[in-house]
């Protein structure tokens, strides 16, 4: 238990939930936006403090902060578990500055219907939390899909171009990738036989009876399909950049930055330790996907984009690729470098989500070949853009670095031919990452630049903007600078798991 | 010459039935696909009174009462909405009551 | 009764409902179906149930052909009207006759049912004491929902047909 | 028949176990006596009564939920009295309830005769209510065509509308041949069972219980077989389960929307019931699982792929949400299936039904708001632009729909996430990626209705745009019945309680 | 002294954060605090190198299973004398840039980056494994970025960081791969450890270090990546002095040094050839700029060809044989030669920069040579200065340049004579083009009302010309490092080969030639006119020349444009159509198909409606006969 007379992960989940209900219910306008300040600083609050107190935790299978509720499926072994190891935490953490972030920026966006903004996106927060501090994979699918719904609405209502189509598309193809890894975990909690969700429980009744070869095999198969469309796994993709082209930037941050995770958060906490022999069957054809489609094709996609937000997009659907060839690899070090990967990538991608948007702004177009020249109005702005970029395309001091070089190091040893194709991703990501900053910032001012700045001066980027992007930004530097921070959790959770694999 | 015993009847009572269903299936007037309909009931009560004689047994006698009253039910029913739409269409021919559709 | 009148009396059923089946005109075909029901009123006569024999004639002859005459005759309509009818496709009535008679055909070569002994099982049907015992016993609660079913039924033919005051109705 | 029997028999009427039903009967009575007994002016009142009654009936029975008639067989077995058929009536008692409350307001707004309606949909729930009790086929055959010919009269209800008398005829005649069907398939059940010359021959062929013990002395008997097929035809025209659900969306549209809505829910509710007491655990075909399990598997996964397909380019709502029920009937179908093997699935199914319900009705009640004098507007054009002018019809809109797609946190999830479950555990994985993609693909349809109210604003000159639908007010009950069915969408998604643990450990 | 060093590597880093965070709009206070740090890295530096303390340390930075990565430091000789180089070379470019950039509005992050790049490129000399020093690597990369496109405004500035950030990329993917390779065979990758290993006869697969040499290829500029560094000139001058001629190209020389217990025989016959092939092509190319700094840009091309060929030629003889099985020694003689012509040249290219920084300052900053002319009289301190430079790269004797280039020119003597013969020919072009720039610039009489207007600097310019200029002077000299550095440097220095001999006689009597032919035939050649001499008198050579380098920018810009950004607009264009096109929205549009069939089908006909029934019923059937069965 915790230092708190309250349970600091159930805080973190209702917090932003029940904000979300009094909204709903008619707070009025003004409250619900003083609110929705607390409504996102308490699960970050929360997170910071599960972080720090930790290590210090009595710890129950690599778990800490147990705590058990039961919603009345005590019966069919479903019951609200949360709890926090070393995978998860780190991704909480990250879900709570990631939200913070996306919910600042949301409350200064002065959006329309701003109250109602502010709801869904509390929505997706509190089902965020709850995805990453769930042991019962019911609930962790079912956070999941809580915190998916606002997407639909968000980019439907507040998206921008293409929203309907893209709204829909984005809508029909996560259902279907939820419900594809739906039938795999109901077929994973049946075939196991221990007549439970509670991943503690399935561990540990796997561990003395797993599943046979084939079974795995095909379940693993399932997920990964199932998983691999939220996570979008290539050819799976091509709901994401269309649908983060279109969605509000809020939304995108937490989407692409956050529940994106989710699939690959599944794969490690659920596919990895459950289904060993699966993940060892399906490793070099997921690896060579991922590297193939992901890395290579996605990336030279990623080139020829013109839309800076879809360019956003695809380089997101490419980094991807480098977690699934983490968990190809499989082994504490790629496992661990995925885990890495995937809280540097959230923060940095929401960070570039949040300065796109900013940009956007002052431009008033998302073309790249129009802009030009941004850098001189606006150094702040051009300043943190070009960190984050350079965060995303893996430059060390920045939290990015970590999780591509662990995943390559591990890579090495599972194919050579392979880390080399995954290293030409990161020239092809300076290719783009560069040539956009490049595009926006440096250079003189293109003509369509010059009218309007003629037409509204661009002011640099206001404080309430600065804010959670510094909060971003600095959260990718401090797991930059001590990785320590994050990997000796993951370290601790993962190395167990390593060893029955190997003994296997 | 078909022998009056169970399988007898129980051929009379399957015909009358098809004879019923082939009626509903082509006749385009609603009234006489109505008939058709009762056809079919009546059919099922043959089968039930000869099942009753043959086994031996009386629930099958008494359950023909509760037929023929939901029968009489339904006709009435059906006859005053086919009235009622006779009053607004026109017509009672099936093809031509097909404003619902696709 | 015997073999012969049995089959006398079961073709001439079969015809007057085929009768009903193609007969263009719908006073005629509602006078086919009456023959219908008089002859399977005479094999429940064959059956012994004289009583269901009545109450089918009382009902299904007396009320409901009644009625369907009653009604065919105040919308006088001419049958099925030929040219505007014939959209369903002559193949679709094959199938149907096809379909339905293989179905009868596999019935009588696969549902052959053991034959019972007549002589040694009673005639339940014929005795009206019987009836009365059961329905008013066993089956009381199946006679109190049709009570309600011929209620609601009633008030259902009134809602349909009636001219309601203060509503708009039929224009 | 000896004295004795008859007294036996008789005393066997236990009418004190079919309280709620003899309540309803009554209280329809009552209204009917009160329509020509009081003024004009307090007629006005007559629906709230019927709200009030069955509500009132709805409270009585829940506290008397634990009677001593659980667990018997009542009325010379013609009805048995299990905790799903507890539950069931309940179930029913809460659908007419919400159809009383539907009909308050678009019989107001249509200006059709009252007292009427809703005489007949209280007799319509008492019938449902021995439906889902009966355990003999002539109870089956006489509750069953009382609901049949009380609907054929509610959907042609609106006399003054083609639509609805066109609906009405529909019904009528897809109606009584799926009775025939099924009639015939009891009398040759009946008469299979009664033949002295079979192992395990029984004369209460019509008690399922006895004709359980007879199919399973002859599990291959022919006419017995073709009885089960012909039966199931009759209840799958119920539940509008494919083949014989064509009826579906003609008859939805045409119906008034409270008669759409009962028989989206209340109908196909009791057509489940039927089903599981023939083909569930213990049923009256359990014995002939071999045969009634490939027949509803293959059923239900047509069910879900035509239903959905077929919604997929619908444009009118009430035809929408009818196909879309066609594939709810196809989900609940796979759960029947599983229900032989899988205790669990039967809870499973009830949940189902629940969400279903709620979820039904805060759609319905929606629609019915939006309905125009003539139940017109009923066209996917017709929502744009909602959220805009009446969030919270929206919101309930959305929570409905959302609920019905089985989407999380909503109630429509856990009922589908039980059933898949079940349907899992009963080792039917593969049908399970039909409904999957039926799922992926109701989607589609489900989002588009909420894309229409969300997304779409409303273009007043377009070309050929419909006039704007006048929208009635929310009233007070109406709004809290509405807001009431949205929260317990989302708390059953949440937290299924007391609930949750009773259907899953039943 | 481990704290020094700790401290060496945080002040930098200090105060480029701070600079960043609090002071992005005092330029004053910022140059102010950026150039003390550097002067207290610089002290800091000596003190180190002279203290006489070596140490190694590091702590677990980050831990994953059986991986483990150290933040370590390795301080050893030869990161001394880097260190040292980069604290007097970084001081001095500081001091200049005071004066250089004082009217810069962005002065700021100018001087933010020069601490960043500080902080990184002393993290590269004292990193103590191979991931340590990729990390170093990358940073310096980034702050090479950030100088290079320091005037924000100019495209040019723009594409040319982003060039040379991309190329450098390009060099790292092999960089790293070479690492992860290194660490999947030896389980480390600590530099010591490695050498141990090496020494332990551990064989070692060619690929690392060829692909360990790729990251030098990017870094030091070598072909075929050598195309970013004359681009990188678009940055302000100081920072060419500093990164692009000084320290940052010469990490990959250093950063080979490091690794040379890794190198194998083969390897080393790649790199050689490379470097010498870059020295000749840089050489040839350098003929025919006209810009000052892309001429001293292709000198330090070809320079640092020159040390990569020393680095390569030294490992001619190294195979040795214990008993039958071959066996690679340590490359003594390359290192030391590579080492101490960085060390040289370090000091004679950034005095030569700076300089010209001085020109293009005092000239109101025009860079065409041809439009200069006669500054000697209007810049005396920067034409004694420079000519310092121009004198030690073209090896005049007595300079610096003289003595390191003898030991590389040495080597090659010894190794391989068409080495030698090639770098001989280099030698001649480096005296020729120096010379022409050198007269061009300084002599006749000036062809521009800017060249008529120069003038000297202030001592901020000036006071580090000199001290650079000393430097060029006594770097080369054995007691300078032996006495005024109290052989601080003993292990790199005792590595740098010494003609004897005969060997020496040829040696210097081919530099001498070399020097004397080539400077004397630029001297003699080139007129003090408005247009290049040689494009006038030999316009096919000038073309040829132009044309060769102009040949790599062209293929690179015909596979950006017309290769890779086709095939990304190819593969994009089957993304919308295949994927999101046929596939996808085919899906969708065969399900809507059905779905429009499945609407068709309710023609609302009752009697149509009981065909399903009939359908029904017969499926049904056949399910009761048992003709159909579902297993």
């Amino acid at each position: 238990m915790s230092h708190l007379p309250f349970d600091p992960l159930l805080v973190a989940i209702a917090a932003p939930l029940a904000l979300a209900l009094a909204i709903a219910l008619g707070l009025p306008k003004r409250w619900s936006v003083r609110l929705a300040y607390a409504g996102f600083a308490v699960p970050l609050v929360m997170a910071l403090h599960t972080w720090w107190h930790f290590s210090a935790q009595t710890q129950t299978a690599g778990y800490a902060f147990l705590t058990n509720y039961s919603t009345g499926l005590t019966g069919l072994g479903i019951s609200l578990k949360l709890g926090l190891n070393g995978i998860s935490l780190p991704l909480f953490v990250m879900a709570g500055i990631v939200g913070f972030a996306a919910g600042l920026y949301a409350i200064q966006s002065q959006a329309e219907r701003l109250k109602i903004y502010l709801m869904l996106l509390l929505i997706m927060q509190g089902g965020l939390m709850g995805v990453f501090a769930s042991v019962d994979i019911f609930f962790f699918y079912f956070f999941h899909e809580l915190a998916l719904i606002p997407t639909f609405i968000m980019v439907g209502v507040w998206g921008g171009r293409d929203r309907g189509y893209a709204a829909m598309k984005m809508t029909i193809y996560l259902t279907a990738g939820a419900m594809i890894s739906l039938v795999g975990l109901i077929a994973l909690y049946v075939k196991s036989g221990a007549t439970t969700f509670d991943l503690i429980e399935l561990k540990r009744y796997l561990a003395s009876k797993p599943l046979s070869e084939i079974t795995q095999k095909n379940l693993f198969a399932v997920l990964t399909v199932g998983f691999g469309v939220l996570v979008s796994l290539w050819p799976l993709h091509t709901w994401a950049p269309l649908g983060y082209g279109a969605a509000p930037s809020s939304n995108a941050m937490l989407h692409t930055g956050v529940l994106k995770k989710f699939g690959l958060y599944g794969l490690i906490q659920i596919g990895l330790p459950l289904l060993p022999a699966g993940a060892v069957h399906w490793a070099h054809p997921l690896a060579w996907l991922a590297v193939l489609g992901n890395v290579l094709i996605v990336g030279l996609i990623t080139i020829a984009q013109r839309d800076l937000k879809q360019m956003l997009g695809y380089s997101s659907v490419m980094h991807m690729g480098y977690a699934f060839l983490g968990i190809a690899a499989g082994t504490t070090l790629g496992v661990g470098g995925v885990v890495l990967m995937m809280v540097a990538h959230g923060l940095s991608v929401a960070l570039l989500f949040l300065l796109a948007t900013s940009v956007h702004h002052r431009t008033h177009t998302f073309a790249m070949d129009e802009m030009g020249g941004l850098a001189q109005k606006t150094p702040v702005l051009a300043a943190l853009f070009v960190a984050a970029t350079f965060a995303s395309i893996g430059l060390p001091g920045f939290a990015n670095f970590w999780g591509e070089l662990t995943i390559f190091v591990a890579l090495w040893k599972f194919s050579p031919a392979i880390t080399a194709c995954a290293v030409a991703g990161v020239v092809i990501s300076a290719i783009y990452g560069l040539r956009a900053a490049a595009r926006i910032f440096f250079g003189p001012p293109t003509d369509h630049m010059t009218a309007i700045t003629a037409k509204f001066p661009p002011a640099d980027l206001r404080w309430a903007e600065r804010i959670p992007a510094l909060v971003l930004l600095a959260a990718l530097l401090f797991v930059g600078f001590w990785p320590k921070s994050l990997s000796d959790p993951i370290n601790a959770a993962l190395t167990p798991a390593a060893k029955v694999a190997a003994a296997k | 010459m078909i022998p009056a015993t169970l399988n007898g009847y129980l051929a009379i009572a399957v015909a009358l039935f098809a004879i019923g269903l082939v009626g509903v299936l082509v006749r385009r007037n609603t009234l006489v696909v109505f008939m058709c309909l009762e056809l079919m009931l009546v059919a099922s009560t043959l089968a039930l009174v000869a099942f009753s004689r043959f086994n031996g047994t009386m629930d099958g006698n008494v359950f023909v009462f509760f037929i023929l009253t939901v029968a009489a039910a339904e006709v009435a029913v059906g006859l005053a909405i086919i009235v009622a739409l006779f009053r607004k269409r026109q017509t009672i021919q099936i093809d031509q009551l097909n404003t619902l559709k696709h | 009764m015997g073999h012969l009148l049995f089959n006398v009396i079961a073709l001439f059923t079969l015809i007057a409902a085929v009768g009903v089946v193609v007969n263009k005109n719908a006073v005629n075909a509602s006078l086919c179906l009456l023959l219908s029901l008089v002859g399977v009123a005479g094999l429940f006569v064959g059956l012994e149930a004289y009583l269901l024999a009545f109450l089918l004639l009382l009902v299904y002859a007396g009320a409901i052909v009644a009625l369907f005459l009653f009604i065919v005759m105040l919308l006088d309509t001419k049958g099925d009207a030929r040219p505007t009818l014939n959209r369903l496709p002559a193949a679709a009535r094959v199938l149907a006759v096809g379909l339905v008679g293989a179905g009868f055909v596999s019935f009588l070569t696969r549902g052959r049912l053991p034959e019972p002994d007549l002589t040694k099982v009673p005639a339940l049907g014929a005795d009206l004491k019987l009836y009365a015992y059961q329905l008013f016993t066993t089956y009381l609660l199946p006679v109190q929902i049709l009570g309600f079913l011929l209620l609601i039924a009633m008030i259902g033919v009134i809602v349909l047909s009636k001219k309601f005051e203060g509503l708009e109705d039929i224009k | 028949m000896t004295l004795e029997a008859v007294k036996a028999a008789a005393e066997s009427n236990v009418w004190t176990a079919i309280f709620p039903e003899l309540m309803l009967g009554c209280i329809a009575l009552l209204l009917l006596a009160l329509e020509i007994m009081l003024p004009k002016r307090l007629h006005s009142l007559i629906p709230d009564l019927a709200a009030a009654g069955l509500l009132g009936t709805l409270i009585g029975f829940l506290v008397n939920w634990d009677s001593a008639s659980v667990g018997t067989t009542t009325f010379n077995g013609l009805l048995i009295h299990s905790p799903t058929g507890q539950f069931m009536r309940a179930f029913f008692l809460l659908a007419a309830f919400f159809v009383c409350l539907l009909g308050r307001i678009a019989l107001a707004k249509q200006r059709m005769p009252r007292v009427e309606f809703f005489h007949i949909v209280l007799v319509v729930t008492a019938a449902m209510m021995l439906l889902a009790q009966s355990n003999h086929f002539v109870t089956l055959f006489v509750a069953l065509e009382t609901l049949t010919i009380g609907l054929y009269i509610l959907v042609a209800y609106h006399r003054t509308s083609t639509a609805s008398l066109e609906a009405g005829l529909k019904y009528l005649v897809m109606g009584a041949l799926s009775s025939g069907m099924l009639l015939f398939g009891i009398v040759l059940l009946y008469g299979v069972a009664g033949n002295a010359a079979l192992p395990g021959h029984t004369a209460q062929g019509m008690n399922y219980a006895e004709l359980a013990r007879f199919l399973a002395a002859n599990p291959n008997n022919f006419v017995a077989c073709l009885g089960i097929v012909l039966v199931l035809a009759g209840v799958a025209f119920k539940i509008g389960a494919f083949p014989f659900q064509i009826w579906v969306p003609d008859v939805y549209q045409g119906a008034p929307t409270p008669v759409t809505a009962f028989l989206a829910v209340g109908s196909k509710a009791a057509g489940f019931a039927v089903l599981l007491a023939l083909c569930g655990p213990g049923g009256a075909f359990a014995p002939c699982a071999w045969l009634t399990e490939p027949i509803l598997m293959a059923m239900a996964v047509a069910t879900i792929l035509f239903g959905n397909i077929a919604a997929l380019t619908q444009h009118n709502v009430k035809r929408l949400i009818g196909l879309s029920g066609v594939s709810h009937a196809g989900f609940l179908l796979l759960g029947v299936v599983a229900a032989r093997q899988v205790p669990s699935a039967v809870g499973a199914i009830q949940f189902y039904l629940l969400a279903y319900l709620i979820a039904s009705f805060a759609v319905f009640g929606v629609m019915t708001h939006l309905a125009g004098a003539e139940d017109s507007d009923q066209e996917l054009d017709h929502y744009a632009g909602l959220a805009k002018e009446h969030p919270f019809l929206a919101t309930v809109l959305a929570v409905g729909l959302g609920s019905l797609a089985g989407i999380p946190p909503l109630a429509g999830f856990m009922g589908k996430f039980l059933v898949f479950v079940a349907v899992f555990k009963a080792g039917h994985g593969t049908s399970l990626i039909i409904a999957a993609i039926g799922v992926v693909i109701s989607i589609y349809y489900y989002f588009g209705w909420i894309k229409a109210a969300f997304f779409e604003s409303w273009a007043p000159a377009a070309d050929a745009a419909p006039a704007r639908p006048a929208r009635t007010p929310v009233g007070l009950a109406a709004g809290l019945a509405l807001g009431t069915l949205a929260v317990a969408s989302v708390v059953l998604g949440f937290w299924q309680g007391p609930l949750g643990s009773w259907l899953v450990l039943k | 002294m481990l704290q020094h060093a700790i401290l060496v590597l945080g002040l930098p880093l200090a105060s480029a954060a701070v600079i960043g965070l609090f002071l992005r709009r005092s330029g004053g206070v910022a140059a102010a605090i950026s150039t003390a740090t550097a002067a207290a890295i610089c002290v800091l530096s000596l003190i180190l190198a002279l203290g006489g303390e070596r140490f190694e340390a590091s702590m677990t930075w980050l831990q994953l299973g059986d991986f483990t990565l150290s933040l370590g430091i390795k301080f050893d000789d030869l990161a001394a004398l880097m260190l040292v180089i980069v604290g007097l070379v970084g001081l001095c470019v500081h001091v200049f840039s005071l004066g250089y950039m004082h009217d810069d509005a962005n002065r700021a992050r100018y001087f933010g980056g020069l601490s960043i790049f500080m902080f990184s490129m002393l993290g590269i000399v004292f990193a103590d494994n191979l991931f340590m020093m990729f990390i170093y690597w990358e940073l310096v990369g980034f702050s090479s970025w950030l100088l290079i496109n320091h005037y924000l405004h100019k495209q040019s500035a723009a594409d040319a960081s982003k060039k040379a950030f991309i190329a450098n990329r390009v060099g790292d993917f092999g960089f790293l791969l070479g690492i992860v390779w290194c660490y999947a065979q030896f389980g480390t990758v600590n530099l010591t450890e490695l050498a141990k290993l090496a020494d332990g006869g551990a064989t070692i697969a060619a690929g690392i270090p060829l692909l360990l040499f790729c990251g030098a290829v990017g870094k030091s500029a070598q072909l075929p990546l050598q195309v970013w560094l004359p681009d990188a000139m678009e940055g302000p001058t100081p920072v060419s002095a500093l990164i692009h001629a000084a320290t940052m190209v010469a990490a990959g020389i250093y950063m080979l040094c490091r690794i040379n217990a890794l190198m194998v025989a083969d390897a080393l016959t790649v790199i050689m050839w490379v470097g010498t092939a870059t020295a000749l092509y840089a050489a040839l190319c350098a003929i025919v700029q006209s810009d000052i700094k892309k001429v001293l840009a292709y000198s330090t091309l070809s320079q640092l060809g020159y040390m990569v060929a020393a680095f390569g030629l030294g490992a001619a003889n190294s195979t040795h044989y214990h008993g039958d099985t071959p066996h690679t020694v340590l490359v003594e003689f390359g290192v030391g030669a590579a080492m101490f012509h960085l060390t040289t040249h370090a000091f004679f290219k950034a005095l030569m920069f700076l300089g010209s920084g001085s020109v293009i300052h005092g000239c109101h900053h025009e860079q065409d040579i041809f439009k200069m002319g006669g500054l000697a009289k209007k810049m005396p301190l920067t034409f004694v200065t420079f000519t310092v430079g121009v004198l030690a790269i073209i090896g005049m004797p007595l300079l610096a340049g003289f003595f390191s280039k003898d030991a590389i020119l040495f080597l090659a003597y010894v190794n391989s004579t068409p080495v030698f013969v090639l770098l001989a020919l280099t030698a001649v072009l480096t005296a020729f083009y120096m010379v022409r720039l050198w007269k061009i610039v300084f002599l006749g009489a000036p062809r521009s009302e800017d060249a008529g207007h120069a003038h000297e600097g202030g001592l901020t310019l000036t006071a580090p010309l000199v001290l650079l200029a000393v430097l060029s002077i006594v770097g080369g000299y054995g007691w300078f490092y032996a006495d005024v550095f109290g052989g601080a440097f003993e292990d790199v220095m005792a590595l740098v080969p010494h003609a004897e001999g005969t060997d020496h006689i040829v040696i210097l009597s081919t530099s001498l030639a070399v020097m004397l032919l080539g400077g004397l035939a630029a001297l003699a050649f080139y007129k003090t006119t408005p247009t290049d001499t040689l494009a006038d008198k030999a316009h096919g050579a000038f073309g040829a020349l132009t044309a060769l380098r102009n040949s790599f920018d062209r293929a690179y810009d015909y596979y950006v444009a017309k290769v890779q950004q086709r095939f990304a607009m190819l593969v994009n264009f089957l993304e919308q159509i295949l994927l999101a096109g046929v596939i996808v929205r085919g899906l969708a549009a065969a399900v809507g198909f059905f779905g429009l069939g499945a609407r068709a089908l309710h023609t609302g006909n009752v009697n149509a409606y009981a065909y399903w029934f009939l359908l029904g019923a017969v499926a049904l059937w056949a399910f009761a006969a048992g003709w159909i069965t579902l297993s």
